[in-house]
């Protein structure tokens, strides 16, 4: 330990007040990226039923939503809502200003449309992907619309997106690194603090790079479990 | 609406650069790629372990990093190599300077590369191996089926993954803009805030992207039907 | 279509040398916008008084205006070294922090720094527990107030056109920033202020003065620069520009 | 006519895709216990006859009536019949149960999972009374030992036999076999096959889509030959078999003679 702290203190970079800023980092990091696949995921559901759906009335709508997410950058997205909540007139007054007042919850809600837009996409295909012949079985055994959906479309469709889900997960992890360009201190926002106050792009973002290849292959690694797990039953042993 | 208080020309240029942006960097991907799938490929240990590491270190690390890394730190390296050669060692090379557009084209080629490795591997692996057997068995040499037989079928199947690669490196240009190369999203944001009306200038920009991704799509449709050539297309 | 041109060139031949000792061009690196010191008009190009004083500084040296290389901020001591430009030449304080890193020139201009907050929201940079202030990242503001606004969350940014619109937006309480600046940025903005006077101590962070910077292993163009700075001032040229952009006297 | 009604009904069943008239009035009378097969070639519109039986193909015109009860219909504003109550056509559904060519089990579910799926959750049966009758009829179909398997991983015969469980823990009506075994290997047929005649014996009333000659003339005690969406032959398989009526029956079996 005190030799861990003599290495600290000999060097300019890694110090222990550094090294707290990466921390903070991280967690900021893995809040706004965790936050956000899961309240994607919760939007995502109904819009890719109702992107699946025969009807153009509710189709349509959605495939507008998800084109022109998936269409744009993530940067602009994130320009036009962070910049975009403080023309509302007068929200400067309401309580929602304490929330939108930083950059996190601004942040969120472009990562959250986003991720939605992506994800809807990929449970639209799993869903579209069910095998007809076990819908026909459900339909034959008497299952309404809602519970086939429930009980036999949506379990096989999610099973069917993970591998896909899984490159989203990756995708927003990697994507939310542009949050430190609007003031975010997340993992890439210490390190650019850090670079900037010692001018030493390589021990900054080498080290950056670095926790976020360890926190991709872990994600990774536990989707391989998941598949394993949850997939197995379509592999011919 | 068409009103944009004299920024207009300046960010049609910056669109202009993003599309010349896109298009250099994906060629540089594509030949990176090509090169990685292959190295992947091979049986030389060195050449498959080189590529495997790009790929992997690619795809775990965030665009936005490498892009600051390599354009904050590659310079600097290619740099100090050079300052020892000419200073401590009476040298007088050149020192070969990276401008920010040439910096992106590199960076975003050179993410784009690894994508691509495995967009390229996957269509060689697609091709019957009895395909290439047949060129060989009429002759042909190693180079000769891989041009005549080997490419333009690999073609068929890299392409979807080459629209998709492309699709998402376009937008990936947007982040240049971070590193300061007055790209469209740079001079529209630029813009944006100091007129103080974001949607103005940031709606036409999000425009011209979707206008881009759409006319892609026609183009790689067009060039799906020309790989597709004698494909009998099964049905549903 | 020039920047096209030579964007293609640049990718066709990858590199352009450039030798250590002829200057040609000097290449200069700048923190753009940061009115009126530096920034875009709006058919693009650059102006300000750097610019123009830096052009005349160009003019001398090499016999030709200077080639702007735009850099933010956070960047620009790393460019200067990765040799993306030759010169810094950016509103620059000379402390010594910096000292370690690159060469100065004499001094051409002094700011103060100066808080600026919206009218009414009664900020105060003695008491400013829990208030939300804005720098830019690695400026001897960022120093300033980490280190005496203590209790501050200080929020920083890139570029300074950011933060005058979170500050404009209502995002921050205040901003700290050389005042001039701050000054010139809110230029017909009736809602936002300056709030305390002028805030030039301690030396240690505030530095003696604006300098044009350079790798610490070009001391000849150092010495170029500087001479050339000393004659504009003497001549006139200095005066003209200066009261282009300002009512104060800010020349050193 | 006897007094029981006849669980299954099919009047004058018509079907239309597009232009192509596929069904052209066809009835069926199911009385408990009966074994009816339907075979002919393919293109014959044996299998929408059955997909029209529980209404996964909506008959152009005709009446479906199970267990005396009549399903209502009524055209909707692209001027297409459908029905007019879901609840009704789901009740009907869940009394018929259907076996088809390519099993489709639910491919997420165990063996288990997939037989009292629908019992539990359309019949409303209690989890614990679900998986004891399942118990039963996977024993009845030689399966029990495979219960916690998922479908991928079985043959096609264990995977049509576990269907035919699903179907029976319903307890239904009528059966419905859609070409039970012509997705099977030859040497996978049997075991299916055994399971079927072991059903019909015991007095199920069971309606069979099917190519399996020896089983129509063993097993059925009534057999229906289409030919172009129309019934050519009907009634008694002994009758039928060694004293048909119509040209095209003789030339239909005739290979198998």
């Amino acid at each position: 330990m005190d030799a861990l702290i003599a290495l600290l203190e000999s060097n300019d970079i890694f110090t222990p007040n550094t090294l707290m800023q990466y921390w903070g980092g991280l967690v900021t990091t893995v809040q706004l990226v965790f936050l956000s696949l899961i309240i994607g995921l919760v939007i995502a559901v109904p819009l890719a039923i109702m992107r699946a759906s025969d009807n153009p009335w509710l189709s349509r709508p959605v495939w507008v939503y998800t084109y022109v997410f998936r269409g744009t950058p993530l940067l602009v997205q994130l320009y036009m809502i962070y910049y975009g909540v403080t023309l509302i007139d007068g929200i400067q007054d309401t309580f929602w200003w304490e929330i939108f007042r930083g950059a996190f919850y601004p942040a969120l809600i472009a990562f959250v449309l986003n991720t939605a837009a992506y994800t809807t996409e990929i449970f639209r295909g799993a869903i579209e992907a069910t095998p007809r012949g076990e819908i026909e079985a459900a339909k034959a055994y008497g299952m309404s619309w809602a519970r086939r959906m429930r009980r036999i479309v949506l379990p096989s469709a999610f099973r069917r997106a993970i591998p896909a889900y899984s490159n989203e997960v990756i995708f927003m992890l990697h994507a939310s690194a542009i949050a430190s360009v609007v003031t975010i201190i997340d993992l890439l926002g210490a390190a650019r603090n850090i670079y900037a106050q010692y001018y030493a792009p390589f021990p900054a973002f080498i080290f950056v790079a670095c926790i976020y290849l360890i926190l991709t292959f872990g994600i990774l690694g536990v989707f391989k479990q998941l598949e394993k797990r949850l997939l197995g039953h379509l592999r011919p042993r | 609406m068409f009103d944009f208080e004299g920024y207009g020309p300046s960010i049609f240029g910056g669109a202009i650069i993003t599309l010349e942006l896109a298009v250099f960097s994906l060629v540089l991907a594509v030949f990176l790629g090509l090169m990685g799938a292959w190295g992947k490929m091979s049986r030389n240990r060195l050449a498959k372990g080189v590529a495997t590491f790009y790929t992997t270190l690619i795809r775990g690390v965030p665009d936005l990093v490498w892009m600051m890394l390599l354009f904050f730190g590659g310079q600097i390296a290619l740099n100090s190599i050079l300052d020892y050669l000419n200073y401590d060692l009476g040298f007088n090379l050149p020192y070969p300077q990276f401008n920010e557009f040439t910096a992106g084209v590199l960076t975003i080629g050179f993410i784009f590369g690894a994508y691509m490795s495995e967009t390229f591997r996957g269509a060689f692996m697609a091709v019957e191996n009895g395909q290439i057997e047949a060129g060989k068995a009429y002759g042909m040499s190693g180079w000769k089926v891989f041009s005549r037989i080997m490419f333009p079928q690999m073609m068929r199947h890299a392409i979807p993954g080459i629209a998709n690669n492309w699709q998402v490196l376009l937008k990936t240009t947007a982040l240049v803009s971070v590193i300061g190369l007055a790209d469209m999203v740079r001079l529209a944001s630029e813009a944006a805030k100091s007129t103080g009306s974001p949607f103005k200038f940031l709606i036409p920009v999000a425009i011209v992207y979707l206008a881009i991704a759409a006319l892609s799509d026609i183009i790689f449709k067009l060039l799906n039907n020309k790989y597709s050539a004698g494909v009998v297309k099964g049905g549903s | 279509m020039k920047k096209t041109l030579i964007a293609v060139a640049g990718m066709l031949a990858m590199t352009s040398a450039v030798s250590a000792e002829s200057w040609d061009t000097i290449r200069v690196g700048v923190d753009a916008p940061y009115p009126p010191f530096e920034y875009r008009a709006p058919d693009g190009e650059l102006t300000g008084f750097e610019i123009e004083l830096g052009n005349e500084v160009c003019q001398i040296v090499s016999g030709n205006d200077c080639e702007w290389v735009v850099q933010a901020w956070d960047g620009i001591i790393p460019g200067l070294l990765a040799r993306k430009y030759d010169m810094i030449f950016s509103s620059m304080s000379i402390n010594e922090e910096r000292q370690k890193r690159v060469l100065f020139s004499d001094p051409y201009y002094t700011t103060p720094s100066a808080f600026f907050a919206p009218d009414g929201n009664g900020f105060n940079p003695d008491s400013s527990d829990g208030k939300r202030v804005g720098v830019q990242r690695a400026t001897i503001q960022d120093t300033y107030v980490t280190e005496f606004l203590t209790d501050a969350e200080v929020v920083r940014y890139t570029t300074a056109d950011d933060m005058i619109v979170d500050l404009q937006g209502g995002r921050l309480d205040a901003m700290f920033i050389d005042a001039p600046v701050g000054i010139e940025m809110l230029d017909g903005n009736d809602e936002v202020s300056q709030v305390g006077d002028f805030i030039k101590e301690p030396t240690r962070i505030f530095g003696e003065g604006v300098g044009a910077a350079f790798r610490k292993r070009d001391t000849a163009l150092e010495e170029q620069v500087s001479a050339a700075l000393e004659q504009l001032k003497n001549d006139g040229t200095y005066d003209t520009i200066m009261q282009k952009y300002f009512d104060i006297d800010i020349k050193l | 006519m006897g007094q029981q009604v006849a669980p299954l009904i099919a009047t004058d069943i018509h079907k239309c895709f597009g232009e192509l008239e596929v069904l052209k009035g066809i009835s069926l009378e199911a009385h408990k216990g009966d074994v009816i097969s339907v075979i002919g070639s393919s293109g014959s519109g044996k299998s929408t006859f059955l997909r029209c039986i529980n209404m996964l193909e909506i008959p152009t015109s005709g009446d479906i009536q199970v267990h005396g009860e009549k399903v209502a219909f009524k055209t909707n504003r692209r001027g297409e019949r459908e029905p007019a109550d879901m609840r009704q056509v789901e009740k009907m559904r869940a009394q018929l149960s259907m076996v088809f060519q390519g099993f489709n089990l639910w491919a997420h579910m165990t063996v288990m999972e997939n037989i009292i799926e629908a019992p539990v959750h359309v019949l409303g049966i209690s989890k614990k009374e679900a998986i004891e009758r399942a118990e039963e009829h996977l024993n009845r179909v030689g399966l029990y030992d495979r219960r916690n398997y998922y479908p991928a991983h079985m043959s096609g015969g264990q995977q049509q036999r576990a269907a035919i469980a699903r179907a029976l823990a319903m307890n239904p009506e009528v059966m419905l076999f859609d070409e039970p075994t012509s997705a099977l290997d030859p040497e996978l047929v049997g075991e299916v096959l055994k399971v079927m005649r072991a059903l019909a014996e015991e007095g199920r009333t069971m309606v069979v889509v099917t190519h399996e000659m020896a089983f129509a003339q063993d097993v059925s005690n009534k057999v229906m030959y289409l030919h172009q969406g129309k019934i050519e032959e009907y009634g008694d398989p002994k009758e039928v078999f060694t004293n048909p009526k119509s040209e095209r029956f003789k030339q239909f079996i005739a290979p198998n003679y």
